[in-house]
């Protein structure tokens, strides 16, 4: 019985941190948020060639460091809290969750070593205008190529740093069902426009398909299921990224309510805040308990990760949002500037509660989940 | 119980319709429909117009270009303006027209009202507040900027910050420390001051919604004329505070129109998003729609209570700690009903920057999205949430004041 | 415009409130609900003669007072207040709202003066085991008799005072649609059998019909759009019973707050509680308007009746559960005694918001009222 | 990270889950499914049973009848017992087991261990806790009773409340003054009092739920032997919160599997009443199962602590608030399921007095509806949601506390 991280994973929660610090403090949030790509390449390279990020969760003959999702949730935890602009929820979550659960020796031999470096960027385009995250909404067709290839036609949006990407993988639909489709970022027919985000420290973008070539990865069974895996693994690693972002902006307001004066004491003598940072406390820890035990269920493929995603995903998004947005209140006039950092993690954490599916939509299939 | 008007508001109600049949065409969507430009545009020939036939200043006495007549007229005209989608006035004239006008009224000299209200309501002098400073927010009677008599000249020295549209403004009333052995809430006194002189720097800066709206003011030995005061010396305190009860009858009267006005295209956003039919989004727009009715029936008993001349007291708190609680969740619901498309903003942000985006306005992505961001900002400025629950809980509860902390 | 009750009202409200200081405070409302009948007959008798409370929406020549729904909501609002054990929502809205909307102006000569008086009680049966606030929930029949009346079988519940009531209004579902059936109380073949409540301070009853004889009382069109006029003014005067629930628990937890010393001051100076209480006032200044709303539009028969009762239902009674239940919370130990008056109002909200539909139900035919 | 438990852990699991499989039958649904009499006649028999099997004493010492396991041991039959819808022991062993006998065990002197913890084990003992006071609620360190010294007996005078299952006690321990010029929490002394005896007065009152099971006690020149305190004079205080912590794991790994429980006999009621596919009460219901969830890794998280032998911290305080306003959510979820059979309640009310209905328990509406009213004392008892917030708030997040008033 030990519900707490290893030493390893202690350490390498350090090594990230620090990083993060050195390399990535707000001011170069702030200054690669504004970049076209979005997020700072070099550092990106830096991640996968110094510290293995990327490649956290890819076995050791890709390239990768063998671990798995408890430690890429746990990257994500740290990139939430440092607020970092990186398509690591794209690239080594969602793309390489698709690979490493696919069928598809031969793609993970070519693809993986070049994620896990950090010298290619994938993502995964799966929605589309009707913005459903179910089977359905797939629309965008596959068809077959004269040279065993495929060709796809149709849209994507809301695609996770899909402007960047160097591998898109694309959910379509083909006459014999839904499969993943590997296509290259620069192929020809491909029409991708970054859209304006409310978040500038996620990119996404629409990507049009006009007979663009394509490879389909061999998955086992319907490719749909695959898409499920993918969804689960990445609401999950998107709740432990909400527990870094709701952690810190914790931080950031009891070190405020500390300091800040009115009426002759500081604000965080007033029981109004005191209990209001009392109960964004019992929504970080909350969260953060949610999270770690979605984490292990993805890490041992439980057959109880759908309840523990969905669990994770509706309870980390509302506390990151309330904690979040109390951040603001505590901080006052000030908390709504463009120069307080507050707002950074406010807009994340809302973008995120609608990314992968709102809190309703995940408490629905949390009831089913448990046989409601 | 009758929320009826007299005879005499209806009858004004009447000229006021028959004014905007004549001014706005009959397809008039409101202004919210206009781009920004334009509706820049129309907003300054639309207050040249309301200034011309007495509509900026209906409350005020004939003598100062006023219409004499009642606030339950101007209560009338601002709910007619709303329901037609057209503003009073430019922004600028919450600080010109409403405030420093009314204040003036109230507790200016005769020179005073004779200079400076015709400038006003001709739009000549574009007015700006500065209350607010860094370490003085909730807690505004700990304001630090200094006003010393200098022969015939104030010099003043010191920050304010949260001064909305200064970067446009041409003069600032402020609140500033004219002796400093006073108590707390004594030694203010509230001054005009020119902003164009060496002495004043305005900085602006972003919100979180990108926009830039409000601004820092640094006073360097900014001087302005010793009669240019307001309410006599160290008084100014109590100037301010006369003015909060001001606009609360408008505002019990135009929140209800202006938020019903929202709920309305929220409703209709559910329906674009085929969220209509969602029995948990349908909880939520009914959870709104009684909150926004209620609000206009709170606004009822307000406005009673208001025009009986009863002195503003904490229903001011209930009112602001009641849209701005409120407009937190009906922002969320709108960034639920888009969902994914939410965080994607299309479309301008709203023209107005504070509360809803005006009539007429594209339902997009881009008005809400920066409603919603707003909105974070509604239980903050003009006394924060927690400031307004300790005012009803002392003054209305009269439950006991916290023991004051030994003052450092 | 002048959103307040006129001298007249102002007057009743006094004389109201005076009454029932002095005939039933807190000791008399506990010897009440301990009783059989469930409330004090004497004093039902005098509220009818000495105050004419019961025939206040009666017309004068049935021999009520000629008022309106303003002025029963004003006195079910202090009833509320007082926590009165008392047959009024049965008999003077339920009953004397189907008798006054029917088209029966025989019954009314009949009936209403009895009421009006206090000597008789009413009451509305219409639910059934179902729990169905709605057309298809009516089971119970009304075959026709031999001599030109009806028989009825079958069962209802939850019916309001039903063990008590000198006449029942009986829902049934005839051949011809749905018709409201009169009652005797100790009709031949009616079982009446008082219900265990959790709100000590109103009575409710099974009952079984087996072939009793009733006359249908003569509605305009089918009964059931009665019914539902019915069920919207008392889910008004609910509402505004509500409003004096909650108030006088706002008034329990102030007064209380300010006289409970610990730590070493009155724990209504602690923000937490000022705080608290805040809220609550917010609850119940927001629970008043929407219910005087309520009233006016029921007593203006307007058409957005259905609105604004759904509204004021679901409003009223959640304000007053969590005033009440956040009047339990200041007192502390004390609130969750028997002993202490705290809990008689926290079980009067809770079931009050139960009856006649929740507050989930209503918002659900608020979002229908308006269009949505 | 890992959530088993080592393999000594494992094999004491398997003896707990033989002795239960031995002593109950196969298709035993849990003590809820008997009514109030058999229920307690069996209460009383399964004690008998567990401390004779020693299960009473695990972590106790073998010389003090204990069978000197470890804490994850007690953990181990707690869950065990829960899971399987037993008992441990009778209601009042929370006070003689659980409190007393570990407060000797670690404050008592060889004689009062050789005296009590025998008989508390036998059932011979039975123990009620005297710490609050009418004016000494949340702050329990202003307490009034006194202790004096007189000779070789200590009299005592004051009055004891919230005192649960006094009516059925022999003895009581008491925190009283006894010294009256230490500062608040100094001069308090641990006690141990003879409740039948002329000077003492036990006055049941009612619940809300209109349940007997608190108790007044009145103290009139009360008396005990001198040496029957604990821990040393005027050391009360300390030996009180040292206790604190003693429960914290355990009610970490049973409260979940007790709520968990409860929820599924709530999902069980919401098809009862036709109300599992309500969209609206299906995210209710997810939002529970979430939250008990939760409660669960929260509990691994305190456990893992308390088995490092981390001083008991603050985390009780998350425990506590968390569990209490989650009870409140879910018993009103309950209530608004069965709706008008709700305020009708039929069926007995729970058979343990705090939190769920046991195991097995008909899932009727008078069960839910006492767990609903006495919920809203969860938030109350062993430190109102008020003081738990405000104990993390300066406890774990480092926020100044208030300053103090002037003292009366």
């Amino acid at each position: 019985m030990d519900f707490a991280f290893d030493e390893d994973q202690e350490e390498l929660r350090r090594t990230v941190r620090a990083f993060l610090e050195a390399t990535a403090p707000e001011a170069e949030t702030r200054r690669t948020m504004e970049t076209e790509a979005g997020y700072d390449q070099a550092l990106w390279r830096r991640m996968g060639s110094e510290l293995g990020l990327q490649g956290l969760a890819i076995p050791e003959e890709h390239g990768g460091a063998g671990a798995g999702p408890v430690e890429v949730g746990l990257v994500m935890e740290e990139m939430g809290r440092a607020m970092l602009c990186a398509p690591y929820l794209a690239s080594a979550v969602q793309a390489t969750t698709a690979l490493l659960h696919s069928d598809d020796e031969e793609a993970r031999t070519e693809l993986l070593p070049a994620l896990a470096a950090g010298e290619q960027v994938a993502t995964l385009a799966l929605t589309e205008d009707s913005a459903r995250w179910n089977r359905e909404g797939v629309t965008l067709t596959a068809r077959a190529g004269a040279d065993g290839g495929w060709l796809l036609d149709g849209h994507k949006t809301f695609v996770l740093d899909g402007a960047q990407a160097d591998v898109v993988l694309t959910v379509a639909r083909a006459t014999d069902g839904i499969g993943i489709f590997l296509v290259a970022g620069d192929a020809p027919g491909l029409t991708r426009t970054t859209l304006p985000t409310l978040d500038l420290t996620r990119r996404q973008a629409r990507l049009e398909y006009r007979d663009v070539p394509a490879r389909r990865l061999r998955t086992r069974g319907d490719g749909w299921e695959l898409v499920e895996v993918v969804l689960r693994h990445s609401a999950v690693a998107l709740a432990a990224e909400q527990v870094g972002v709701a952690s810190r902006a914790l931080e950031m307001a009891v070190e405020y309510a500390k300091v800040r004066h009115q009426f002759g004491r500081a604000i965080g003598s007033f029981q109004a805040v005191k209990h209001l940072l009392a109960d964004s406390l019992m929504e970080v820890e909350s969260a953060r308990a949610a999270a770690y035990a979605a984490l292990l269920s993805a890490q041992n493929g439980e057959g109880d990760l759908p309840m523990a995603a969905s669990l994770a995903k509706s309870l980390c998004s509302d506390a990151s949002v309330k904690v979040t947005q109390d951040n603001i209140q505590v901080h006052g006039g000030i908390g709504f500037t463009w120069e307080h950092p507050a707002h950074l993690y406010f807009k994340r954490a809302k973008t995120s509660q609608l990314l992968l599916g709102d809190s309703a939509y995940h408490r629905e299939l949390l009831a089913q989940a448990i046989g409601v | 119980m009758d929320i009826s008007y007299p005879p005499e508001a209806e009858a004004f109600r009447e000229e006021v319709k028959d004014f905007l049949a004549e001014q706005l065409p009959a397809d008039w969507p409101g202004i919210g429909a206009l781009d920004e430009e334009p509706a820049w545009e129309f907003s300054r020939k639309w207050r040249e117009l309301l200034a011309e036939r007495g509509y900026l200043s209906v409350t005020w006495p004939r003598e100062h270009g006023g219409r004499g007549l009642s606030k339950l007229h101007q209560v009338v005209l601002m709910e007619e303006l709303a329901q037609a989608g057209v503003p009073f006035g430019m922004p600028h004239d919450t600080f010109g027209v409403k405030m420093l006008a009314n204040t003036l009224l109230r507790w200016g000299s005769e020179e005073q009202k004779k200079h400076f209200l015709p400038r006003i309501l001709a739009g000549e002098d574009v007015w700006c507040q500065g209350y607010s400073e860094p370490d003085a927010g909730s807690d505004l009677a700990s304001l630090t900027t200094r006003a010393e008599l200098d022969g015939d000249e104030w010099v003043i020295n010191g920050q304010k910050v949260w001064t909305s549209g200064a970067h446009h403004s041409d003069w600032i009333f402020v609140l500033a420390r004219t002796n400093q052995e006073a108590p707390k809430h004594g030694g203010i006194s509230f001054l005009l001051v020119p902003l164009n002189q060496p002495g004043v720097e305005v900085r602006p800066f972003r919100m979180m919604s990108g926009q830039l709206h409000f601004n820092e003011v640094f006073f360097t030995d900014a001087r302005t004329r010793a009669d240019l005061v307001v309410g006599g010396v160290d008084n100014g305190w109590t100037v301010a505070q006369s003015l909060l009860g001001v606009e609360r009858g408008e505002e019990a009267a135009t929140n209800p129109i202006l938020f019903k006005a929202e709920l309305e295209r929220l409703i209709e956003l559910a329906r674009m998003y085929g969220k209509d039919r969602d029995p948990v989004i349908r909880q939520r727009i009914a959870w709104c729609w009684a909150k926004v009715e209620t609000m206009r029936n709170l606004g009822y008993r307000i406005l009673t209570g208001w025009l009986k001349g009863a002195a503003p007291g904490p229903e001011s708190s209930i009112a602001k700690l009641y849209w701005s609680e409120y407009h937190l969740q009906v922002t969320d619901l709108a960034m639920d009903i888009m969902g994914m498309h939410a965080q994607v903003p299309v479309g301008r942000p709203p023209l107005r920057t504070f509360r809803a985006d005006d009539p007429g306005a594209a339902n997009s992505s881009g008005s809400w999205s920066t409603t919603y961001l707003v909105a974070r900002s509604g239980t903050i400025y003009a006394g924060t949430s927690q400031v307004q629950r300790n005012i009803l809980a002392e003054k209305v509860l009269g439950l006991p004041r916290e023991p004051r902390a030994a003052q450092k």
